[in-house]
C-alpha cells in the first residue's frame, strides 16, 4: 500500500483551515503533533461514557477507567519492546520524566562522578542534570559537536569515564534534526558501567525504538508530539534501576501503607505514580499509539524524509539560506538562518502568510551559542506534511526575505 | 476424585441456574460462607495475596505430587471467589494445577472480575495459586 | 433562580447511562467529578481548531493557544482572589503541587524545626512531608482528631510552635467530610510566622475560597474534582514564599538563561513551570470554573448539604449502618460501614444495582487506623446529584445488607 | 508640536490606506530601518525588554516634564513597532505618557499583537514606557 498522504490528512481536521486568508501550512511539528480525529474521539468517548478514578474502584466505571488505562501501558510496552509492563511509568511529560530520574539519582551519585550529556541537547535534558549536580558535587560534561550539528565521539572514551553515572542524550535533536549514533554512546557508557538515558522526544514521532535492543536504562517520550494529548510522557526504565532510585513524589497510589510516623512504597509501576494520574490523557495516547501503527513508523519516517530531503533542496535556491544542522544523519527538522534577516521577522511574515514555522532558541541555546546566532526558524514535518505545502512555504518564505531586504 | 475439568464443569452447571445477579451473588456469599475459616494463627501477613482491594490469605502446602489449599477471607463475596477456585484446584496434581485453565470464571459470569486490575484481585489470587503449584511441582 | 438539577443533569451525557441494567447512579464524587459537555466541547475544539505549543511561538495558533491558557490564568486568579497571575502555577495535581513545595523547602527547613499536619490528611499531603523531614532532620507532628473526625485544637499552641515551618491542611477531608477550621489554624500558624499550605482537593467543588481572605501562603486544587479534566491542578503561592524556593523540576519554559556551565531561572510563574505544560487540560478547566461559576459555588453547597442530610438521615434507618465521620461542620462525603459487612462487599453489590460508591481507604490510612476499621464504603455527592437517587443508593443499600446478612 | 492622541491620528490615517498585509508589514518595516540605531554602548543588556522573542532595547530619560525615549531591536519588525511607539510618545509630557492609552494600535490592525503573551513583546514595550514615565512623573 503506497503512503495515502489526503486519507491521512483527513483524520486531521485542524489542518483544514484558513489563517490569515490563506490555508494552514503547519510546520511546527517538533514542537507539538496535531492530532486525529481517532484521539479527539477518544477523550470524548472517555468523558462520555467512563470517566472514574481508577485503582482501587469496585464499581464499574472505575474498572472500565482503569482496564482502558492499563490497557495502554501494555501498548506502550509493546510499541518499546519493554520486558514488563511495570517498566512503563505515565509522566507529566519528557521533562517530568527526566526530572524523577535526575531527582532519584541523587540518592546513588557521589562528588568524585560525573553526568555525561551532549553539546545539543534540549534545556530539559540539561537542567536537571545540573541540579542534581549542584546537590551531589558530580561535575557535568558533555560530548561535543561539530560545524553540522552532530556529536563528536573523538574524545568519548575520556569524557565517559570510570566515574560516569549517568549518559543522558536525546536520540533526534529537536533543534537540528540530528540523529545521534545512539548505540555508539550507550556503548561506550555501558562499557564503563554508567547508567544511560535517552530522550526519546523527537524519536516517538519518527522512529522505531527497541529499548531491549539498545539495552538501554531509561527512555522516555512525550505523547504531545506523538499526536497524541497534552500533559502525558513516558519513562521506560528498567525494573533494576527503576526499583534503586527513591520515589520522586509521595502521594496516592504510590505508597503500600501510611501511618503518621513513616510510610512504605509501593512495587512498580506505582511507586513513581504519585496522584491520580491523566487517565484521559492516558487512554488519548492508546488511541494516538494506534493511529502511529496503522499508518507505520517506518513509512512516516520515510515520507518524512522525503520532505525533509525536498525541503532542503528548495529552500536551498534562496539567497542567503543558510542551514543549521547538516548532518549526515537527520530526521524532520529544517532549522535555518537567512542572512540578513531575523528568524522572528521570518516568522512573523510567515505567518502572515499562513505558514506555521517556530523560530527562536527551541529550548536549546547551548547549540545557538555554538553557531554564534540567536535562533533560528525551523520547519518540522510530520505525517500529514505534503510536498504542495513545501512549495507554499518556500514562496512564502522567499516573499518574507524579499521584503526584509 | 473429579478432574479440575469437571470440577470446573460442575460449577459451570451450578451458575447455569441464575438469571438474576442477586441469585448468583447469593451463591457466591453461600459458598463463601460455607468456607472454612483459616485459623487465626494462619492468617499472617505473608499469606495476604497482594492485589486485592479485601484481605485474603491463602496458604498451601504440598500433599505427594497433590498441592492442598487453605484460604480466607475478609470480604464475603472475595471469600466465595476463592472458595470456588479452592473448590476446583485443592488437592489436585501440582502439574495440572499450574497449567489450568480458567476459562470457567467467564463462563460462570465472572468475566468482569478477571481483569488483572480488579479490586476484587481474583487474577492475582490466581496467579499466587499457581505460582505455589509451579514451586511444588518443580 | 432556583436550583434546577434536572437541566443541569443535562450537560452531563455520562449521568444518562445503564450499568449493569439499572440506571447509572454516580456517587464518587468525592474521587472525580463528571464532567460537563462544555468542558468536553472545549478540549474538542482545541484540538479541532487551535492546538499548538505554547509561549515563545509566533504563528497564529500558537498565540490562540498561549491565550487561551493564560486566560484561564486569570481566571483561576479571580475564582480564588490571588493578588496577580504570576501566583498561579499549573501543576499536574494536588500531589504534584505539594510535592512542588515540600521539595522546595528542603532549602529552608532545618533539623531543629517541624512540620504540622492534621490527622485527617490525604496521603498525598502526608507523604511529601515525610520526605521532607526525611531529608531535612525536622519533625513530622499532627494535630489529632475526635471521634467524630473533627480535628482538635486543644493542644495546638504546643503543637504548632515557634520551630514550626510549616502547617499543611486540608480545608475538606475527601475521606470524612469534615471542614477543617481553617482560620483557627491558620491564625495560630500566622502568629508563629510559620508558612502555611491548605490542600484544596475537596473544596474546589464544594466552597469559596478567597486565598487573601485566609492570608495562606499556598493553596491548591486538582482539576478533575472540579468537573475539569485530569491531569491538571493549581498551586497557588504568595509571590514572596514562591520567590524564596527553589524550582522543582528543570527544564523549558522555567530559565531564563542555559548554557552547558549552568542556568539561570525565569521568574514566576514559568519558574514552576517547566515542560510543555497540559494545554488543552488547562483550556478544559476554563471550561469547568466557568460552568461552576455558572451555577454558582453556594448554590452547589447548598444543593450538597441538602442531599447529604437526607442521605444521612434515610440510611440511618438500616440496622448497623454507622456514620464514620460526623463532624459539626461537613460538606459532601458520606463515608460509613454496617455493622457485619465489609465495605468491599457492599462496594459490589452496590455496583450489581447500578450505584458507584469508593469502598476502601480513600487514600487516608492513618484515619482508618485511628477509627479501628480497614475501610469504609463512600457515598460523596456533586451538584448533579438528586434525592431520587439517594432513594436508589438507599435502597440497594439495603439489599445487599440483606444478601450479605 | 502635536499631542498623544494627534500623533495617533496620524498612525491610525497611515496605515487605513492599507489593505494588504504586505503594504502594511512593509510600512512597518520601513518606520523600523528609519528608526535611528542605538549606539552599540547603549544596547546594555539592562536596557532589554524582557518578554520578546527578538531582543529590545529601550532608553529613557527625563526632558524637563517629558520623557525621551531611545530604542532599538535586532528583528526589524519588533524595530518598526518601537520605532512607532517612539513616534507616539517620545517628547511627550511623562504624565501623559503614563495615563496614554493604547487602543490606537488595535484600530491600526496590530490587535494581534496587543496580548501580553505575544513573542513580539509589544505590550511589555508599552508597559516598559509607561513605567518610566510614571517614574519620572513622581
Ligand atoms: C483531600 C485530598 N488531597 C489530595 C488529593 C490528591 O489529589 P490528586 O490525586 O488529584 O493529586 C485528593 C484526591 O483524592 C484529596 O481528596
Ligand atoms: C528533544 C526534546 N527533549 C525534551 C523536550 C521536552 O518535552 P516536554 O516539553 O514534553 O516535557 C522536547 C520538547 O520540546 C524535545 O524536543
Amino acid at each position: 500500500m503506497s503512503y495515502d498522504v489526503q486519507s491521512i490528512r483527513q483524520q486531521f481536521p485542524i489542518l483544514n483551515q484558513e489563517i490569515q486568508g490563506r490555508p494552514l501550512v503547519y510546520l511546527d511539528n517538533a514542537a507539538t503533533a496535531q492530532k486525529p480525529i481517532t484521539v479527539i474521539d477518544a477523550i470524548s468517548d472517555y468523558y462520555l461514557n467512563y470517566n472514574a478514578n481508577v485503582h482501587r474502584g469496585v464499581h464499574t466505571l472505575s474498572q472500565r477507567a482503569t482496564d482502558a488505562m492499563e490497557a495502554v501501558r501494555e501498548e506502550v510496552r509493546a510499541h518499546i519492546n519493554a520486558a514488563e509492563t511495570a517498566e512503563i511509568i505515565f509522566t507529566r511529560g519528557i521533562t517530568d520524566s527526566i526530572n524523577t530520574i535526575a531527582f532519584g539519582m541523587g540518592a546513588v551519585v557521589s562528588n568524585n562522578q560525573n553526568v555525561v550529556i551532549t553539546a545539543i541537547e534540549h534545556h530539559s535534558n540539561i537542567v536537571p542534570w545540573q541540579m542534581l549536580c549542584q546537590r551531589t558535587g558530580a561535575e557535568l560534561r558533555h560530548l561535543p559537536m561539530n560545524e553540522h550539528g552532530e556529536v563528536v565521539l573523538d574524545d568519548i572514551e575520556d569524557i565517559i569515564d570510570e566515574n560516569t553515572a549517568m549518559v543522558a542524550f536525546n536520540h533526534i535533536s529537536n533543534a537540528l534534526g540530528t540523529i545521534n549514533p545512539v548505540e555508539a554512546i550507550l556503548n561506550r557508557a555501558q562499557k564503563v558501567g554508567a547508567w544511560t538515558l535517552v530522550d526519546g522526544a523527537q524519536s516517538g514521532p519518527h522512529a522505531r525504538v527497541d529499548v531491549r535492543a539498545w539495552n538501554v536504562d531509561f527512555f522516555t517520550l512525550s505523547s504531545h508530539k506523538m499526536y497524541g494529548p497534552t500533559g502525558l510522557g513516558v519513562l521506560y526504565g528498567k525494573r533494576k534501576k527503576l526499583e534503586a532510585l527513591p520515589p520522586y513524589q509521595g502521594g496516592g497510589e504510590m505508597i503500600a501503607t501510611v501511618t503518621l510516623d513513616g510510610s512504605t512504597y509501593a512495587g512498580l509501576p506505582h511507586k513513581f505514580e504519585a496522584g491520580t494520574p491523566h487517565i484521559e490523557g492516558i487512554i488519548g495516547f492508546g488511541a494516538a499509539l494506534k493511529y502511529i501503527n496503522e499508518i507505520g513508523i517506518e513509512a512516516i519516517a520515510a515520507h518524512e524524509r522525503e520532505l525533509l530531503k525536498y525541503a532542503t533542496q528548495e529552500c536551498s535556491e534562496i539567497e542567503g539560506f543558510r542551514v543549521i544542522g547538516d548532518a549526515k544523519n537527520k530526521a524532520s527538522v529544517l532549522s535555518f538562518v537567512v542572512d540578513g534577516t531575523h528568524p522572528y521577522d521570518l516568522g512573523v511574515l510567515l505567518d502572515q502568510q499562513g505558514v506555521a514555522v517556530r523560530t527562536g532558541q527551541h529550548c536549546t541555546q547551548p547549540i545557538m551559542d555554538a553557531f554564534c546566532i540567536d535562533g533560528t526558524a525551523r520547519a518540522s514535518f510530520a505525517m500529514y506534511n505534503t510536498k504542495k505545502e513545501i512549495d507554499i512555504f518556500k514562496t512564502a518564505l522567499e516573499k518574507a526575505v524579499t521584503m526584509l531586504r | 476424585m473429579a478432574t479440575i475439568k469437571e470440577r470446573q464443569q460442575v460449577l459451570i452447571e451450578e451458575f447455569e441456574f441464575f438469571d438474576e445477579w442477586m441469585d448468583k451473588y447469593n451463591h457466591i456469599i453461600e459458598m463463601g460462607k460455607s468456607l472454612d475459616a483459616l485459623p487465626k494463627e494462619k492468617k499472617k501477613d505473608d499469606l495476604l495475596v497482594q492485589g486485592c482491594q479485601s484481605k485474603v490469605w491463602l496458604h498451601a502446602e504440598k500433599n505427594g505430587d497433590n498441592v492442598l489449599f487453605q484460604a480466607d477471607a475478609d470480604a464475603i463475596i472475595a471469600k466465595g471467589i476463592v472458595a470456588m477456585l479452592i473448590d476446583v484446584f485443592n488437592d489436585q496434581p501440582a502439574k495440572e494445577v499450574a497449567a489450568a485453565d480458567h476459562g470457567f470464571l467467564e463462563e460462570i459470569g465472572l468475566k468482569d472480575h478477571l481483569s488483572p486490575t480488579r479490586a476484587n484481585g481474583l487474577m492475582s489470587i490466581i496467579k499466587q495459586m499457581k505460582f505455589y503449584a509451579l514451586a511444588f511441582a518443580g
